[in-house]
């Protein structure tokens, strides 16, 4: 295979940098365009206000801010039982994922762990939760690209793996599923043998998109060479997932990290490539999809019997410390900081979402580009906008 | 266009086809209103639409003189290209919707007498010199004759021409371009 | 091996589908005519078994956003067998989920010492006004009829309780 | 003149006739257009059955979603050029009727029967440049204003190509008369199979590809539809539209689609003429009487035929950017449609 | 129909042509108006080519619409290089010579 | 069809090679223990105090007037990932968990602070997080700051990454950051008044709304109540008990 070499990269960077500084320097009348907040592919409400010349972007400034709730206050006040049901509406597309962390937080300060079964479980629940949500990313790609039927084949695909976490959880989007010690109930009768045929249909979903989009010379043309994130920025913007596998940098915490849950147990890819630009960061994510499904398999096939709620008092009160725990959700690193003073509820919990910090290095990655670039830059940049407000 | 060059239409005492004038009188009257509209309306946008309307008109004039070729190429050129490289002159440098106060300069109005004098003078000498011609009805003139005026007699100015042509787009893109 | 070149391949893609939706029928339910069971488990709505509730409240006080209004008082009951002292029981003077505010997040069910909440599948409820999203205890307790028993457990799973 | 009918009629009558007739040939393709890709081929592709409520099949749907439109308010943004904000739309279907006027749908079944017809068609459609143009401008909206702005150089740069791919054809059949370029390819003989007849799309599949393409980017169509690019201007120049004036839009949009279809069926796929047989008429005065009822019929099943090419790869295909548009115009299509003209002109002098 | 139909229409757009470029401060608008004058002057090539029944009047005439739209071209990029430079387009404002 | 001059094609069969290396060995105690002792040759006494959980993560505490150099410190020393940075007011609430009686006077409650690892001095306790990526493994950085200067260096000058971060921590908590390029408000709007993460500033939606667990059981009826109670529960009692 090929790649961009660096050369190409830094003279990118350089080139976009100059036409920028060139446009201040000119001190041309810049047009302000507000993207947002109520615009299409903003896919939520995000504001990019952008000072243009032309069809340039001289300086670039997202704001947020306008689906803020609060849930680092707003846990404060509830139980930790009551915040699992908040964080699963972070980032409200792969929802269970988002509540793993804190309860495996809330484990390791009360230093239980759950059962084999219940960890497996978790991991099955997780990746899922991941296929739901890059998986529509996927589709809504070709919609931000000009393309509209790949977003519908990912809402139908999509379709399938909410059904599989319905049937388990009892809810599409806001699981709750999960409890401290374990999980609320057993997998139904029967989920098994449809998820191994909901991930066939997952993996075709995939092919259909390689073949639809990424393969499709238009896409690569809008793609390739466009917002290039090099390794050391994505690092000190802290950008997590794909975003940083996409720029080279070999990092993903279902493996890297000791965790509670079932990654030792499956032999898995971890995909990266070295590119860091908007074709990159796709790729990885619809190789993630496809490498979860395969996962997922795995651990169907090896699905530990036994109970899946280890022993822990009815009325929770977690001692208290400090714990931090973060996982590679579908957006990225996902983390929390929990702070507990021995009480029914957090003392403080810090949310570090995946896309405040992908969000982050907008400004950055948006200067000099044109007004197109700016929604493959985010469109590839992926973000819900609950992760980022919290 | 064979409908209105050739179509049954009445014809007056003296063979001047009536229709035909009163279609001309109409035209020409709606393109001086707008000419007019052009020179002293006071937005810059609404100035490049009554053009279209001025420049609709002459296409319209010239399928009267059976010139259906020109004609067409009138609307091609004209209203598909010049009036819209116009908008987008005008558009790239901010046109304001609603009234612009510093159109005009400030000798406008020494314009007037220059401009009735040359009428003045331009139509006396018409009315003097052909006041009896007569444009002959003929059918609409075949591309074919145009086409061989270009390749034959006219084949130099032809190229000439395409050579300004070339050179203007080339010397349009390296005046507009920033760097 | 010439590459399929990749504007051909997703022509091809699409046309696949028109073939597959034209042959198999499509994807999606039509809605008002055809309805799709939702999975046992779903949460849909919760219903009320008024008989076991002994106004605990220990629902509303584990309810994270405080939709549900719970008011009773204590009275006393038949004894159970003949010749016993009356038991004091509570009595359920007002129950009502606000549907508008709940979360279907079912800790009020998963907390109920009583089985008296239950879930539903049922989903078709919306009202043209928020106010009427107020579901009082006779609303709730008809929702006992829609609710299905627990599905079977996987293979491996453990029984619980 | 075109006698469509036996007995005579008056000259208003006839233009009464051409006039609905227009209406007719515009209208009728822009809604088989609609329903047929736009509701169910499009919905069909991405597993979905499309609008099934209103008719059977959904099929009345487009009557329902007409009557939503014109029933809607005629908004207008308070800062907005009000006149030339009303008049944009008019601009733009208007391009579009004048465009049919010269389609023959059979050998007197026509409405203008212009000696440069082609020559005419390609000067009027670019008419509706200046529709979108000020309709971006008269918005008042910075998106309608980069919309219209991307349209009209779009428009321009993809005109070039069309009429260099039409120049292939108008060398090829000796004539701009459209009636003249059917018999020429009805008549036509490829290496003596005089059978086959000859539509160009054999011997100019350069140029109709090139021409394709640019009616592709002509109706600013994915993957050329940055003007109204959604996930980046919105709905560009037609962001402000709503009710009717929204409604003018898009039967020009279809409707443009549809009539392009039919000029390249007339261009290269032989027009009236029936596929592959001609029934040995020497020139347009011998065809029988019956071409001019089934004449529309067939130029109605190849203007389907097209459609379905162009709404395929929209509905397939992401979208260019805006530099690259510019780039595939003039690097791309132009230098082709140039080669194929020169080829074209050589064959033509060898032959 | 006659000839001077067409010469007094010609000599009106003609005059209000020159009305337009004396008057108009707007870069634009003048060049409008040399739209006007050219297209008075075509209009005369076409009406006396049909006079004199020859295609030599089209032929220029046609001749004259390719270099209008040459003109245009290159005017309308010396308006927006000026427009660029200095935020303006009224004429009367580039009187001094340095840029 | 034109390609961009500087892309060129990787086929989506074949995978970018993202180094077949072996997962790296999770790292032990030894590894913190290095990180604690670089951080205090490097910075001596400014170093205040460090918390160690084998094998799961390390915490450390400095001086505030330490803050900067401890990025970039750390840094140096391969901890080039920027994860999070925020703030902890120690303060216990004074609105409890807002199940307050609305009726009653709130209760008694402990304003004793009481700190976390690595101990605290003040109410607001800064709090960071850098990764080593290459090493997987990372050290939270606390740093407290007194209340009557709620100042701090910023750390946008060693990670970028930082200044959303910061003017988040600006907005919520009150601390300003010096040297910080534009420390405006990120979710709130500019004339907001106070500083949300604060213990003492009230949730609003439990304040306006009374906790309807406070409709208590105890609460007894009146022979009112017992005429307007409704249902054919009613019936069945036999009367009603004043207790």
């Amino acid at each position: 295979m090929t790649m961009l070499s660096d050369r190409q990269q830094l003279s990118y960077i350089a080139a976009q940098a100059a036409d920028a500084r060139l446009n201040v320097e000119l001190e041309t009348e810049g047009m302000t365009l507000n993207i947002g907040p109520q615009h299409p592919a903003t896919h939520g409400t995000l504001r990019i206000i952008a000072r243009l010349d032309g069809e340039q972007v001289v300086w670039a400034e997202p704001s947020c801010g306008y689906m803020h709730r609060g849930y680092e206050k707003l846990a404060e006040v509830r139980t930790y039982p009551q915040v699992t049901t908040l964080v699963n509406r972070i980032d409200w597309l792969g929802s269970f994922a988002n509540e793993v962390p804190f309860i495996l937080a809330a484990e390791q300060l009360m230093e239980v762990e759950a059962p084999p079964r219940a960890q497996w479980i978790r991991t099955i629940l997780f990746e899922l939760s991941r296929i739901a949500n890059v998986s529509l990313f996927l589709g809504d790609l070709g919609v931000q690209m000009g393309a509209i039927t790949p977003v519908f084949m990912a809402f139908r695909d999509r379709e399938y793996v909410l059904n599989l976490i319905e049937g388990a959880t009892g809810g599409r989007f806001h699981p709750n599923f999960d409890r401290i010690g374990g999980l609320k109930d057993d997998l139904p009768a029967g989920w098994v043998d449809e998820t191994r045929q909901v991930m066939r249909k997952l993996r075709n979903f995939c092919d259909e998109i390689e073949d639809l989009l990424f393969g499709n010379e238009i896409f690569q043309s809008r793609m390739r060479g466009i917002g290039v994130i090099p390794a050391d920025v994505a690092r000190q913007y802290g950008l997590s997932g794909a975003n940083l596998r996409a720029a080279g940098v070999d990092w993903d915490l279902r493996r890297d990290q000791e965790i509670a849950l079932a990654y030792d147990q499956v032999d898995f890819k971890v995909w990266t490539h070295p590119d860091g630009d908007c074709f990159a960061r796709c790729w990885v994510r619809l190789q993630e999809t496809r490498e979860a499904t395969k996962i997922v398999d795995q651990l169907l096939d090896g699905l530990p019997p036994g109970p899946i709620m280890a022993k822990v008092p009815r009325i929770i009160k977690v001692p208290a410390g400090e714990a931090w725990v973060s996982t590679e959700n579908p957006l990225g690193e996902m983390g929390y900081y929990v702070v507990s003073q021995g009480d029914l509820g957090p003392f403080r919990v810090k949310i570090r979402s995946a896309s405040f910090n992908n969000i982050s290095v907008v400004p950055w990655v948006l200067r000099g580009v044109y007004v197109p670039d700016i929604i493959t830059i985010l469109a590839s940049l992926y973000f819900i906008l609950g992760d980022i407000d919290r | 266009m064979s409908g209105l060059a050739s179509g049954t239409v009445l014809v007056g005492v003296d063979g001047i086809n009536v229709a035909k004038n009163v279609g001309f009188g109409i035209i020409a009257a709606v393109m001086i209103f707008a000419a007019l509209c052009v020179v002293t309306t006071r937005n810059v946008v609404h100035g490049a639409l009554w053009l279209v309307v001025v420049l609709g008109g002459v296409a319209a004039q010239y399928l009267l003189a059976a010139a259906e070729f020109v004609a067409i190429s009138q609307v091609l050129v004209y209203i598909g290209a010049v009036m819209v490289l116009f908008l987008f002159g005008i558009m790239l440098t901010r046109a304001k919707i609603g009234a612009d106060s510093d159109l005009n300069n400030r000798s406008w109005a020494l314009g007037i007498p220059v401009a009735l004098l040359l009428l003045g003078v331009l139509g006396y000498v018409i009315i003097d010199g052909l006041r009896d011609t007569v444009v002959p009805d003929r059918g609409p003139t075949p591309t074919v004759l145009l086409s061989d005026g270009y390749l034959g007699p006219y084949l130099v100015p032809f190229l000439a021409i395409s050579f300004v042509l070339l050179a203007a787009a080339i010397g349009a893109i390296v005046i507009a371009r920033k760097d | 091996m010439p590459k399929v070149p990749g504007l051909i391949k997703g022509l091809g893609v699409t046309f696949s589908t028109l073939m597959r939706t034209a042959t198999k029928g499509a994807n999606t339910v039509q809605y008002p005519h055809e309805k799709e069971a939702p999975p046992l488990r779903a949460r849909g709505v919760i219903a009320l078994r008024e008989d076991n509730c002994t106004a605990c409240m220990l629902c509303a006080r584990s309810c994270p956003d405080w939709c549900i209004y719970i008011e009773g008082h204590k009275q006393l009951a038949p004894p159970r067998r003949a010749g016993g002292k009356p038991r004091q029981v509570n009595h359920l003077d007002r129950f009502d989920i606000d549907y508008a505010l709940c979360m279907y997040c079912g800790i009020c069910v998963e907390v109920c010492p009583f089985d008296a909440l239950f879930w539903s599948p049922e989903y078709e409820y919306s009202e043209p006004r928020i106010a009427d999203l107020l579901h009082d205890k006779d609303k709730l307790g008809e929702w006992m009829e829609t609710v299905p028993a627990a599905p079977e457990l996987e293979a491996g799973a453990e029984k619980r309780k | 003149m075109s006698a469509l009918l036996a007995f005579e009629i008056p000259y208003w009558g006839q233009s009464l006739l051409r006039v609905l007739g227009g209406i007719v040939a515009v209208l009728l393709p822009a809604g088989t257009i609609v329903y047929l890709f736009l509701f169910k081929m499009m919905s069909f592709m991405q597993s979905r059955l499309g609008p099934m409520e209103a008719g059977p099949y959904g099929s009345l749907q487009l009557v329902a979603e007409v009557g939503k439109w014109l029933q809607k308010e005629d908004i207008a943004p308070a800062a907005a050029d009000q006149r030339i904000f009303k008049m944009a739309p008019i601009i733009v279907l208007v391009s579009t009727f004048l465009l049919v006027a010269v389609v023959p749908f059979g050998p007197q079944a026509y409405f203008t029967d212009f000696s440069a017809g082609i020559f005419y068609a390609l000067a009027v459609g670019s008419v509706s440049v200046i529709g979108i143009l000020v309709a971006g401008w008269a918005s008042a909206n910075k998106y309608s204003l980069l919309g219209g702005l991307r349209a009209a150089g779009q428009l321009i740069a993809y005109e070039l190509p069309m009429v260099l791919a039409v120049v292939g054809v108008v060398i090829q059949a000796g004539s701009m008369n459209m009636q003249q370029i059917v018999v020429a390819q009805n008549t036509g003989a490829i290496f003596g199979f005089e059978w086959l007849g000859n539509p160009f799309v054999l011997s100019q599949f350069v140029g109709f590809l090139v021409f394709m393409i640019a009616v592709q980017a002509e109706l600013t169509q994915p993957p050329f539809d940055m003007p109204i690019a959604e996930s980046e201007l919105v709905s560009g120049y037609m962001t402000e539209y709503s009710g009717f004036r929204f409604l003018m839009f898009f039967i020009a949009e279809f409707a443009t689609a549809g009539v392009f279809a039919l000029i390249a069926s007339v261009l290269f796929l032989g027009g009236w003429g029936v596929p592959f047989i001609w029934f040995g008429w020497e020139s347009l005065s011998d065809v029988a009487w019956w071409m001019n009822l089934a004449g529309p019929a067939i130029m109605l099943t190849k203007m389907l035929l097209l459609t379905f090419l162009m709404m395929w790869v929209r509905f397939s295909y992401p979208r260019f950017r805006e530099d690259q548009l510019q780039t595939f115009a003039w690097k791309f299509l132009i230098p082709i449609a140039l080669a194929n003209i020169i080829l074209t002109a050589i064959l033509k002098v060898v032959f | 129909m006659l000839a001077v139909n067409f010469l007094l229409l010609s000599a009106v757009l003609f005059s209000i042509g020159v009305y337009g470029v004396l008057a108009r401060r707007n870069a634009v608008m003048v060049l409008m108006s040399v739209e006007l004058v050219l297209n008075a002057v075509v209009l005369n090539l076409v009406a006396f080519a049909v006079i004199n029944g020859s295609v030599d009047g089209q032929i220029f005439a046609l001749f004259a619409i390719a270099i209008a739209a040459a003109e245009v071209g290159v005017g309308l990029a010396m308006v927006l290089l000026v427009y660029r430079n200095r935020r303006s387009i009224a004429l009367d404002e580039l009187s001094e010579m340095r840029g | 069809m034109p390609s961009r001059s500087s892309s060129v094609v990787v086929r989506l069969s074949e995978t970018p090679d993202s180094g077949e290396t072996a997962v790296a060995a999770l790292p032990g105690d030894g590894l913190r223990e290095a990180i604690v002792d670089t951080l205090r040759a490097a910075l001596g006494e400014q170093l205040i105090d460090s918390h160690l959980i084998p094998t799961t993560d390390l915490w450390v505490r400095v001086h505030r007037d330490a803050w900067l150099r401890t990025a970039e410190v750390l840094k140096g020393a391969g901890f080039d990932y920027f994860c999070f940075l925020s703030a902890i007011d120690w303060m216990p609430s004074p609105w409890g968990r807002g199940e307050d009686d609305p009726n009653e006077p709130p209760p008694e409650r402990s304003t004793e602070l009481q700190w976390g690892y690595t101990g605290g001095e003040t109410r607001f306790q800064l709090l960071a997080r850098l990764n080593d990526v290459d090493r997987h493994v990372a050290v939270t950085i606390k740093a407290d700051l007194p209340d009557d200067d709620l100042v701090v260096q910023s750390w946008v000058s060693v990670f970028a990454g930082a200044n959303w971060h910061e003017r988040e921590t600006a907005e919520m908590f009150g601390i300003d950051f010096a040297g910080h390029p534009d420390l405006r408000n990120m979710y709130l709007p500019g004339d907001f008044e106070g500083h949300p993460l604060r213990k003492d500033f009230p949730l609003l939606a439990r304040m306006v709304k009374p906790w309807p667990g406070i409709v208590d059981v105890e609460q007894m009826p009146t022979a009112d109540d017992d005429e307007t109670a409704p249902g054919p529960s009613a019936d069945e009692s036999t009367g009603d008990t004043a207790s």
